[in-house]
Order: structure tokens, then C-alpha cells, then sequence
């Protein structure tokens, strides 16, 4: 495969936040949110970002459309690398890569009306003004399922879903081509979850976006994403397509996590690995950033050395001393 | 089966707001016999948080008030009672656990100290507990010396095997897993017949998750503890509990064993809510939202609330109240689909 | 490229507007307030007052330098209203035409104040780095004085007038409201909604004057509101000590300290411009407080 | 450990800010228009004369000359004399400042018990008649000038009621307790001198009673803030859940969520109070820092101008790194470093 045919190509990408102490703040420790960390998404695809709290997937998300800046690593970006572009242009770069947010309510200026919020991008990056950036609202607001009537109302008229849905359209006001959605159902209800992921999966088809689809939810991740990465403090322990992760997982984390979903079905009679401790107060010093909370039958190296990602074909990488070898 | 540990009857609550009055419950019907695990679901803004705090007489008045039904708690009249003695009841009888650890203990104050306290008045009647400046007291260290023991025992029995060390650290030194695992001791201070639990996980992590319904199921068999559980996550229902209610717009509208519910779902509204949850069995594209939203209880539609979205409304749905009836063994629900049948 | 599109429709206007509404809350909350709209009509009626007073009060030259030394110094009677002064100068029409001078002092000064204040303070926040550092100790180091102390020294060394002292209290007004702008700042700098306006490709002018400040109002508005009745009581204070309006200028807090000598036998001579003073500081503190009410949502519960 | 470290790194910052502030006043009292020696010297002074005492205190200096000297005399100890009294200024300061202090001093604590009290009273009866009245009060009593009040005052409580004194300290007739700290109710009462420990109590109460005034409004509506948040917040209910009388949830578990904010407050009114007290003092003959302030004010007299901003300054900063410390006490998550 050649680059092209990755819309979006991390590499080794690393983002530390300094720890200050000290009489003058001068002493520096690093809180590794990510480290290390590469994976591509091919054009018209979905990768899914998962893992719990700490484990740095919403901070990849912030670098990949670099409201962080990166410590190290490159952010490819249709050959462009994001990561060292200067303001100016990556502020024009960004009609092409758009972020879809956690909370949708907070997303949005309260002061400002449904048609305005949607409009400033036309207007940024086209100088579109008045008539013909409303013609062009208006088309948008049909395109994610809202009426013509909302567009004099402001957010805090509308409900979380169709606050989503108007974050969704400004996000598409400039035909990006890439979306990172950070955790875009999470505030919504069941019910209301569903509507929204249908829109993704309609929109991605019709128009051929590419999503970076960051979650915690493992059944919405099976449901929407091609090909899904693990994270567990700030490093990938296993990545594959959707199937592998939850029909043959091999690392004992993925594991865990898969057999913690509670599957809507009481006769769901799968055995239950349930993890002690917490992750971020478990980080060890050294070796396996798991090895404090794996249930699996661990070795003497577990706690000594830090598992390379090793190859197992198809794309499927893991993490993990129990599988030493790679294809 | 004897009087019910818990049988709420017709509950209405209602809140003033700027735009007008709104009915946030209409009519709660819910039954709980001692020794039950029930989960109690529902979308935002169905009134099962509201159920919840009606049952402790927490909810926040003004703006809300209980305006009319009845809530017997072991055969007692919970909404006759005076506000004074509402606080000995809730300290002997309910055992309450909310959604956020971080925000549900004080920060600024030791674990200790507000196990104590939790110990402290909830055994005994808060006129005799002497405050902390009594402490001079030979009987008041000795009663202090008596619930820090029992503090540290009901840490062990909520799984922080070390509570002798860490109970002298803040909140902020425990994880979210722990704050949540300190909580329910609090609420297992008193020996409560009833713990209700208001979405105890849905702030934790997964793994964190079950962990915590894993310390609830087994608390359930080794105390024999009732637990009402609310939450919005059928995954947790299923999992945890073994009778379930599924509340829309401030009624519950079907109730019945947890098995037959996820098996034979009766009412519209619950089927349309487990096709929208993905399982391993949805395919791409196949996963089904219930269209529209949830009304505004300020104006609420007439008649069943839920027919603006229902696939298979009728024309009496929008001018009749649909009444809960029987359609199984300890399965009921309220829908016309159903109330036509009884008729016959 | 071709757009993200697929049809298209013309609106219809007509939709009502949402701020509309929001206002018409905002007042109706505000009228249901007794005491503030009682502020509220006292401050009208006293503006009405400030431009009306040389034409309704009966000796207007009292206030321009006229004595009248015989009539020193006489009680309250219904000539004088509120009695005469230690030169015979009607007290009731100094007052009533000091009224406007002491209307202007706290306006000029809060609005002089909060321009400097929220302006250095806005910069600060959204320049960070060494900029944000020097004019927060800047700011830190008027504020480690008192700021009366250094109104009356800055005053002092401008030299007497009512115009110095104006400027004396803005230059030591301005402080808190750099501290308040900065805060907001900051912490809408983190909001979602900003970083969403960085997303779309928001230059730092746009996210700081669309985003950020429109937001950031509310608390200015609520801090100059709270603070005006501080500043009018700080021009009188300058006043009274004798660093502000010189004669004849009917300034009251300069009309209290000329009526300190004759108290308490001739009490009206202090008295009265003491309650007016008192009478514009708590009718607008009333406003402050109702506003307060509509525009902080913290207070509001 | 931490906390020194902090401790330490707080005394530090202080020198730039009480550089900055030496610079701003120098500027104040020197660059800005006006002739002090012009005032000092009288109308009737020859050329001659001003001359002199411009060389004497080094006037006929470049600025910035000026200002390195007065720098280092000020390191050295040497706080400068007055134009006027040819008195050292830091002999002054030492006479005038523990008056003002236990006047500030007595009027923060009343303001900090009684708007405490008011803003916790309007929390629990929010939007009741207490609450309304409490807040009516106190906005009442901070729209009044301080100096006409303390006129008022003098004239019902002192001279009509004749309840208190009206002026000075302490009893004419009778000598002041031991000087100690100079503050006359800890003189006293070290030295159990209880008629002392009245006499200079009956004394206060006035003054310190109007100038609290000030800074009761504000401490009222912050209390009211927070306790209503502090009251709102998750915990509250967990513990009205689990049984806790009403009482403890207030006054112990609440309130200190509340007094956080208060805190800050109250040490912002410090500052606002040991200024205010300049007028206070001057109508009840007090003979504090403030009198002396303004006398040196209105005649441009340099010296003690910038002796007492600076003292100002280094008195309002201990106080800030006092309230730091206070936090860390009230909260736990707080951490130094």
C-alpha cells in the first residue's frame, strides 16, 4: 500500500504535559498522556479510539486537529503533516478536517443563532455572506435532519440531539474530509443515539467522509467503526478490525473490557473478567503498563520490559509478552 | 406476600418553571416486595430520578412539589409524614447512592469524618449523638471509638480491604471506583431496608462498572438488601437486576421480570428502546432510533404521552390515558394495544 | 470539489426571535423586584433632578458663588428647606444642584475604569505568555495598595479638582477590572464552544471578540453596576478631605466637610447632603442588586 | 517540606511587586506636577530658601539618582524624614500604625462574623422575608458615607445616648496600658489589666462599627452565593439522603464549602477597611496611620507618602500569603507547589 491510499497517517505520535514544582516551577516531570502511538485510517473508513479515563484518547483526538500541540511525532494528513503547520495555515487547512464534540450544548455560542453558527465557517473560509450563505445553510440543515424554521432559534432551544445534529452540520459546512468525533453520542439518550449514529453512517456513505471516532462505549465503537484501537495509558495494546477485537481478542486488557460490556440480554451468559484497581492510580514504573491489573497468567518479563506491538497479519497488532510471536 | 416493602400509588410531581407548570410525574405506578432487585429505566426527563427523590422526600420544593398519590413504605404513609421526621426515616430506613462519586462526597472533609457522621446518626437519634467538641466526654470518645470500628467494617464489606489506613484521606485521594464503594458504605451505615440506587455507574469506567455492580449483586446476597436501581443502560438492567419498570414521560409504562421484558417486550416505547441499543447482533445500518423526542412535560400530549412517536398509534391513544393492566404473570403494562384485550 | 449538498430550500422569515425572549424574561424577572425598580424610579427621578435644577430650585447663584452672609447659618424653615450654611447659602438648592456633578463623577469613573480595566485585562488573557505576565503585575501592584490611599495620593499630586480626582479614582478603579475580564477570559478560553470557533478556522480577533467577550458581558455589566455606588462614595470621600470641587462648587462631600465645624449644633449644614449622597448610592445599589439578579446566574437560584 | 517551599517562594515574589510598587509612587509623588517644597516653605519663601531645602533633601538631583537613594537608605532602615516635621517617617509609622491596625482589625472581624451570619441567614430563607431584609440591611448601611456616619453616630451614641465615647483611644485622664504590640486590647489584657481592656474596648466599638459597615455588604452577598451553591451541591443531598440533621449539614459540612469564597473576600476588605479607616479616624480623632496619611497627601510631603504606601503594600501582601496559607487549611485539594 502506498500513502495515498491513508487519508490520515499518525506516527509515533507523543503528547507529555509538563509537571511543574519547585521554588521557581523550574522542576519538570512528564504526565505521558500519549506516547508513541501510530495508526492510519484509509479513506471512507471509521477507526474507533477506545479505552477508559487516562487513557489518552481524547487527547490524540485534540492533536490529530491540533487544538494540542504534539511533543513529537507526525499527524499525515492527505501528505500535508499537520503537526508542524504554522496557525495561518492550518486555520485554513481545518475546512477539511472538522471535529464533532462531546457535549453539544457546550459546543455551541450561546449568543448566537442556529443560522449564524452555521454560517461562520462559510464565511471564514469562503466569505460567504447573507443570501448566499443562507441558501447554503438552509441545504445543510436539511442534509443533518433539522427544519428551515430553526434557523433564527439559538442552542439552548433545542434538545441535546439536535444540538448534536446542528454541530454536525457546521462541521460539514466546508465539505471536510476528514471527522474526528469525540465521543458524539455520550450526552445523548438511547433513543436519541441511535438517530444520531444513523446520521453519521448515512452521511459517511453519501459523501464519502472519513472518521477518526473516539468513544468509550465499546457497543456503539462494534456498531459503527471498520477497525478499532485499544488504548490503555496512552499507548495502543491492540488494534484490528472490529470483528477481531470482539469476536478473538488477544490482549488480556481487550479481554477484559469486552467481557465488562453489559449486554442488553439476561441470558448473556459469557464468563466475566472483572479488573481490580483503577488504571491511572495502577501506572507502574516499569514494564508492562498493564502487568498491575492483568488477570492473565503473567511472566517474570511482564513486569520488567515494556511489549513491542507486534504483528499478527491482517492488520492486527498487539501489545502483549503472552504472544511473543508475530507473523 | 404480605404488605410490600414499597408500593408507590398514582404519584404526581410537579415543578414551576418560568414558561408554566411541569408535570414531571403523572401517575407513578411501582411495586416492590422486600428482597427485590428492581431496575427502574428510562431516557432523561422520564421521572425516575424524580421517583427516586420522592421516596426520600428529597425533591426540592419549591419549585417541585408532590401534588397528589400515595408512597407506603413498609406499610407507613411516607407522604404524611412531617418534615421532621423525615430525616429519621431516611437515617433508618433508605440508603440512597447517586450518579457522580466526585461530587457526592464533600471535598473538603475526610473519609472519616463523613463515615462517622453517617455511623453516627444513622444508629442513633440525632439528639444523642454528642458533636465532635464533646469529645471529652468518657461516653461520647467511647460511642466515636464505637462507629470509627464500624466505619472500618463497613469498608471491608464494601471491598477497601485497607479502609484502616485510607480512611483518613480526602476524596480526592480515591479513585472514582472507590469514592463510589465509600458511598454505598455511607448509605449501608444504618442498615437500610431499601438502597436506591440513582445510575451508580454511569460516571465510572467500564471496567470500573463491574466492579461496582459486581459489590452490589453481592451485597444483595449476603445482606438480603432490596435495591431499586435507576438507570438508563438496559446492559446494567440485565445484568444486575431481576424485576424491571421502564418509565416514559413520568409514567411507568411497563413493568414485569426482567427475563420475559428483554424475551417479550410489550409496549411500543420498550421495544422501540432495545432496537436502539447496538448489541453483537446488530448489523451496520439495521439499528433503529425511536423518531422524534421526548415531549415537554409542560404541555404534555394528551391522552398516552408516547403517541407522537408511536409506530402503532390509534385514534383513542391520543384521548384516553392508557390504564396499567395486567397482560402476564407479574408482567403489566399500560398501552391501549393491550388494555383492548383485558376489555374483551 | 463539489459541496456536501443535496437540496436545497428557501426560508421563510418569521421566526420569532429567541433573544427577544430571553429579554422579555430577564425584565419580567427584573420588574418582579419591588425594591430594584424602586431604585430604579428614585435614579430616574434624580436624573430628571441633575438636568432640571437650576430652573426648579429657588436660589440657583447659591450654587455659583453668591453669599449671603447674614443669613448664616439659619435652621431649616420653609424658606430654606433644608436651612442655609456657614455663608448664608441656601443648602436645599446646593444639593439638589450638586446633584448632577455627583451623577457624572460615578459614571465617568466607572465607565473610565472598566475601558482600561477590561481592555489590559481581555489582552492578557488571550496573549498569555510574558504579556499576560507584565500586566498582571502591573495590575497586582496597584492593587497591593489600598486603593483610597493611592486615589488620595495620585489626586493629591495632580492637584485639586474634581476633573483629578475622576482621574485619581479611575487609575486606581481599573485593577479589579482587569482581574475579573482576565478570569472570564481564561476560563471561556477553555470552553468548548471556543475551541470549536478555533476549529472551524477562527482568526484570534474573531474568537476573541465574537466568542469570548460576548460572553463575558453579564459579570462587567453586574461588577459596574455593583461598583458605581463605591465610586460616587469615594468622590465624596476625596471630597470631604478636600481634594475634590473647590468652592463654590456644590460638591456634598466638600458641603459636609465645610458643615463638620458647625455639628452637631447646626446639623443640617452636614446633614442633608449626607442623605443625599446616601439617597443615589442606595437607590442604584437597589438597581445593582435586581440586576444583579437577572444578569448572574450564580445569584439567581 | 511543600509548604515551606511555598512559603518561601511567595516571600520572594514579594520584592519585585515591592519594587514596582517603590517606582509607582516615586512617580506619583515626584514626577507628577505639583511643588512640595513650594508648599513646605510657605508663600513667603525667598528662591533662596526653597533652594536650600531642595538641596537638603536632594531634590536638585536627577530623578533617577533620587530614586536609587531613597532605595537604598530604605534598605538600610532609613525611611526618610517629612518635609514638614523634619520627623524620621519610620518613628511615625511605628507610633500610628498598631492604632490602625487594631481599628481595621476589630472592624474586619465584625464585618466577617455579622455578613457571614446575614449571607448564611439569606441562603437558608432564600427569597423569604429573612433573606429580603438581610439583604435590604446590609445595602442599606454600605450606601452611607463613612465619615457622616461616623458623624451621625458620634452625635446619637456619644453625645445624645451617651453610650460611647466619641473620640481618641483611650480615656484622657487616664494612662494607656503598657505599650507591647500597641495594640491596646492585647496590651491590656497581657497585662490582665481589665479596666484598660474596657476603657479601650468602649473606645472601638464606634469606629470599628461604622468602618465594618463598608465591607458587610459584600461579605453578606458572597456568603449568600456560595452557601446557595455550596447547598445546591450533590453532597448536600447525599447527606440529607443518608439522614444527617439539617444543623450539621449547615453549619458543618456546607458552610465550609461557603466560607472558601468568604475568605477571599474578607481579605480583599482588609485592604478596602485599613484605607477606609483614613476617614473614620479623622472624625473620631483617631491617631492612626490615616490622619497622617492624608496630612501628608495634601501637602505633597513625599517621604511619608511613600513610607506608607509601601508599609501598605507589605502589610496587604502578608495578609494575601496568610489567606493562601488559610486555604490550604479549609482545603485539602489544595496543594502548594
Amino acid at each position: 500500500m502506498t500513502n495515498n491510499d491513508f487519508l490520515l497517517d499518525v506516527r509515533h505520535l507523543k503528547k507529555y504535559f509538563p509537571q511543574r514544582s519547585g521554588l521557581f516551577n523550574q522542576k519538570i516531570s512528564f504526565l505521558k498522556a500519549v506516547d508513541d502511538v501510530s495508526f492510519t485510517v484509509p479513506k471512507g473508513r471509521t477507526l474507533g479510539l477506545v479505552g477508559e479515563s487516562g487513557s489518552g484518547k481524547t487527547t490524540i483526538g485534540k492533536c490529530v486537529v491540533r487544538f494540542l500541540e504534539v511533543t513529537a511525532g507526525e499527524i499525515r494528513f492527505a501528505d500535508i503533516n499537520l503537526a508542524e503547520l504554522p496557525r495561518q495555515e492550518l486555520q485554513r487547512k481545518r475546512s477539511d478536517i472538522q471535529m464533532i464534540y462531546q457535549s453539544p450544548a457546550a459546543s455551541l455560542n450561546g449568543r448566537m443563532t442556529i443560522g449564524q453558527i452555521i454560517a461562520e465557517p462559510l464565511w471564514i473560509h469562503r466569505r460567504l455572506r447573507r443570501e448566499r450563505a443562507q441558501q447554503r445553510v438552509l441545504e445543510l440543515l436539511d442534509i443533518v435532519g433539522l427544519k428551515e424554521e430553526h434557523f433564527y432559534r439559538y442552542p439552548h432551544e433545542f434538545s441535546g440531539g439536535q444540538q448534536q445534529r446542528v454541530g454536525i452540520a457546521r462541521a460539514l459546512a466546508v465539505n471536510p474530509q476528514l471527522l474526528v468525533l469525540d465521543e458524539p453520542t455520550s450526552a445523548l439518550d438511547v433513543s436519541v443515539q441511535a438517530q444520531v449514529l444513523n446520521l453519521l453512517q448515512e452521511l459517511q456513505q453519501e459523501f464519502q467522509l472519513t472518521y477518526l471516532f473516539i468513544s468509550h462505549d465499546l457497543g456503539v465503537v462494534r456498531y459503527l467503526c471498520d477497525r478499532v484501537a485499544l488504548l490503555y495509558l496512552g499507548k495502543i495494546v491492540e488494534i484490528a478490525k472490529v470483528g477481531i477485537i470482539f469476536e478473538q481478542p488477544k490482549h488480556p486488557y481487550t479481554q477484559a473490557l469486552i467481557s465488562a460490556i453489559p449486554e442488553p440480554d439476561p441470558e448473556d451468559q459469557r464468563e466475566q473478567i472483572v479488573l481490580r484497581g483503577d488504571a491511572t492510580l495502577a501506572r507502574p514504573q516499569r514494564g508492562c503498563p498493564f502487568a498491575p491489573r492483568c488477570q492473565a497468567d503473567k511472566l517474570e518479563i511482564c513486569e520488567r520490559e515494556e511489549p513491542p506491538l507486534r504483528d499478527f497479519g491482517h492488520g492486527h497488532l498487539v501489545a502483549c509478552h503472552l504472544y511473543p510471536k508475530g507473523s | 406476600m404480605g404488605t410490600p416493602l414499597l408500593d408507590i400509588q398514582d404519584l404526581h410531581v410537579e415543578f414551576r418553571t418560568f414558561d408554566g407548570v411541569s408535570k414531571v410525574l403523572a401517575g407513578v405506578n411501582l411495586r416492590m416486595e422486600r428482597g427485590d432487585v428492581l431496575g427502574l429505566v428510562g431516557e432523561t426527563g422520564c421521572g425516575k430520578s424524580m421517583t427516586a427523590l420522592s421516596i426520600a422526600r428529597l425533591i426540592p420544593t419549591p419549585p417541585g412539589r408532590i401534588s397528589a398519590g400515595r408512597i407506603h413504605f413498609a406499610g407507613e404513609d411516607i407522604l404524611e409524614k412531617a418534615p421532621a421526621e423525615m430525616q429519621p426515616f431516611r437515617a433508618r430506613h433508605l440508603g440512597m447512592i447517586f450518579q457522580d462519586p466526585t461530587t457526592n462526597l464533600n471535598p473538603l472533609f475526610t473519609i472519616h469524618e463523613q463515615l462517622i457522621d453517617a455511623v453516627l446518626y444513622q444508629r442513633h437519634r440525632s439528639q444523642r449523638v454528642p458533636g465532635k467538641w464533646k469529645g471529652f466526654l468518657p461516653s461520647a470518645r467511647q460511642l466515636r471509638r464505637e462507629a470509627h470500628r464500624q466505619a472500618l467494617e463497613l469498608l471491608k464489606t464494601v471491598g477497601i480491604p485497607d479502609g484502616r489506613r485510607r480512611i483518613f484521606d480526602y476524596p480526592h485521594q480515591f479513585s472514582g471506583g472507590m469514592r463510589q464503594r465509600v458511598l454505598i458504605a455511607m448509605a449501608l451505615a444504618g442498615d437500610p431496608d431499601l438502597l436506591i440506587a440513582d445510575e451508580p455507574t454511569t460516571a465510572l469506567d467500564v471496567t470500573i462498572q463491574a466492579q461496582i455492580l459486581l459489590l452490589i449483586t453481592d451485597l444483595v446476597k449476603q445482606l438480603g438488601l432490596s435495591v431499586l436501581l435507576i438507570t438508563h443502560n438496559l446492559g446494567v438492567v440485565a445484568k444486575t437486576c431481576e424485576k424491571v419498570a421502564v418509565m416514559y414521560a413520568g409514567r411507568v409504562i411497563e413493568q414485569s421480570p426482567v427475563q420475559e421484558l428483554f424475551t417479550h417486550p410489550k409496549h411500543p416505547y420498550t421495544r422501540g428502546l432495545l432496537s436502539a441499543v447496538p448489541t453483537k447482533r446488530t448489523r451496520r445500518g439495521e439499528l433503529r432510533g425511536i423518531p422524534g423526542m421526548i415531549p415537554n412535560l409542560i404541555d404534555p400530549p394528551s391522552g398516552c404521552r408516547f403517541h407522537p412517536r408511536c409506530p402503532k398509534v390509534m385514534d383513542r391513544c391520543s384521548q384516553q390515558v392508557p390504564p396499567l393492566v395486567q397482560i402476564g404473570p407479574d408482567h403489566s403494562t399500560s398501552c391501549h394495544l393491550y388494555s383492548e384485550h383485558h376489555d374483551e | 470539489m463539489a459541496d456536501i449538498t443535496r437540496s436545497g430550500g428557501n426560508l421563510r422569515k418569521g421566526a420569532r426571535s429567541a433573544r427577544w425572549e430571553n429579554a422579555r424574561r430577564s425584565f419580567y424577572r427584573f420588574r418582579t423586584n419591588v425594591l430594584s425598580m424602586l431604585g430604579l424610579g428614585v435614579l430616574l427621578l434624580l436624573f430628571v433632578i441633575a438636568v432640571t435644577a437650576p430652573a426648579i430650585v429657588p436660589f440657583p447663584q447659591d450654587a455659583t458663588g453668591k453669599l449671603h452672609v447674614l443669613e448664616r447659618l439659619e435652621p431649616p424653615s420653609t424658606v430654606h428647606p433644608f436651612g442655609t450654611d456657614h455663608v448664608g447659602r441656601d443648602i436645599f438648592s446646593r444639593v439638589l444642584m450638586g446633584t448632577g456633578l455627583a451623577l457624572k463623577v460615578g459614571v465617568v469613573i466607572i465607565l473610565m475604569a472598566a475601558t482600561i480595566g477590561v481592555s489590559l485585562g481581555a489582552v492578557a488573557a488571550y496573549a498569555g505568555g510574558w504579556v499576560d505576565e507584565l500586566l498582571m503585575r502591573i495590575t497586582d501592584i496597584f492593587l497591593t495598595v489600598p486603593a483610597f490611599i493611592l486615589a488620595i495620593a495620585i489626586t493629591a499630586a495632580l492637584g485639586k479638582g474634581i476633573t483629578n480626582v475622576m482621574i485619581g479614582i479611575s487609575l486606581v478603579w481599573w485593577p479589579g477590572f482587569a482581574r475579573l475580564t482576565r478570569s472570564l477570559v481564561l476560563s471561556l478560553r477553555e470552553d468548548a464552544f471556543v475551541e470549536a470557533a478555533n476549529g472551524i478556522g477562527a482568526s484570534h480577533s474573531r474568537i476573541l471578540f465574537r466568542h469570548i467577550l460576548p460572553n463575558a458581558v453579564s459579570p462587567i455589566i453586574v461588577k459596574m453596576s455593583t461598583d458605581f455606588g463605591f465610586a460616587v462614595l469615594t468622590a465624596a470621600a476625596l471630597g470631604f478631605i478636600g481634594l475634590g470641587a473647590q468652592p463654590p462648587t456644590p460638591e456634598w462631600g466638600a458641603m459636609i466637610n465645610s458643615g463638620r465645624d458647625y455639628f452637631p449644633d447646626k446639623w443640617w449644614v452636614a446633614t442633608f447632603p449626607g442623605l443625599a449622597i446616601f439617597v443615589v448610592v442606595f437607590s442604584w445599589n437597589l438597581l445593582g442588586d435586581g440586576l444583579r439578579d437577572v444578569l448572574d446566574p450564580r445569584s439567581r437560584r | 517540606m511543600n509548604l515551606r517551599l511555598y512559603l518561601l517562594r511567595r516571600l520572594f515574589l514579594l520584592i519585585p511587586l515591592l519594587l514596582g510598587l517603590s517606582l509607582l509612587t516615586f512617580t506619583i509623588s515626584r514626577v507628577l506636577p505639583g511643588d512640595p517644597v513650594g508648599l513646605a516653605a510657605g508663600p513667603q519663601a525667598t528662591q533662596e530658601i526653597k533652594e536650600t531645602l531642595r538641596h537638603e533633601f536632594g531634590l536638585d538631583r536627577p530623578l533617577p539618582r533620587q530614586y536609587l537613594s531613597y532605595m537604598s537608605d530604605l534598605f538600610r532602615g532609613d525611611w526618610g524624614r517629612s518635609l514638614y516635621s523634619r520627623r524620621e517617617v519610620a518613628s511615625d509609622l511605628r507610633t500610628f500604625l498598631p492604632a490602625t491596625l487594631e481599628l481595621t482589625l476589630a472592624a474586619v472581624v465584625f464585618a466577617a462574623l455579622l455578613g457571614t451570619s446575614l449571607g448564611v441567614l439569606s441562603a437558608l430563607y432564600r427569597n423569604r422575608l429573612p433573606d429580603h431584609l438581610a439583604r435590604v440591611l446590609v445595602l442599606f448601611f454600605v450606601s452611607f458615607p463613612a465619615f457622616w456616619l461616623a458623624m451621625v453616630f458620634q452625635l446619637i451614641f456619644g453625645l445624645a445616648l451617651d453610650w460611647f465615647p466619641i473620640g481618641k483611644r483611650f480615656d484622657v485622664l487616664v494612662p494607656p496600658p503598657q505599650n507591647i504590640t500597641g495594640l491596646y486590647l492585647l496590651d491590656s489584657l497581657l497585662h490582665l489589666d481589665f479596666e484598660s481592656f474596657r476603657i479601650s474596648l468602649w473606645h472601638l466599638i464606634l469606629p470599628a462599627l461604622v468602618l465594618s459597615f463598608g465591607s458587610l455588604a459584600s461579605i453578606t452577598r458572597i456568603t449568600r452565593a456560595n452557601m446557595l451553591e455550596a447547598l445546591d451541591k450533590d453532597f448536600v443531598r447525599m447527606e440529607k439522603a443518608i439522614g444527617l440533621p439539617q444543623r450539621i449539614i449547615v453549619v458543618k459540612y456546607a458552610l465550609r464549602n461557603a466560607f472558601i469564597a468568604t475568605l477571599t473576600v474578607i481579605s480583599l476588605e482588609f485592604g478596602w477597611l485599613m484605607a477606609g479607616a483614613v476617614l473614620v479616624e479623622t472624625i473620631f480623632d483617631w491617631p492612626g496611620l490615616g490622619l497622617y496619611a492624608v496630612e501628608s497627601s495634601l501637602r505633597l510631603d513625599f517621604q511619608p507618602i511613600m513610607g506608607i504606601t509601601i508599609l501598605y503594600g507589605i502589610i496587604f501582601s502578608l495578609i494575601n500569603v496568610i489567606t493562601d496559607m488559610t486555604y490550604g487549611l479549609l482545603d485539602p485539594r489544595i496543594r502548594y507547589g
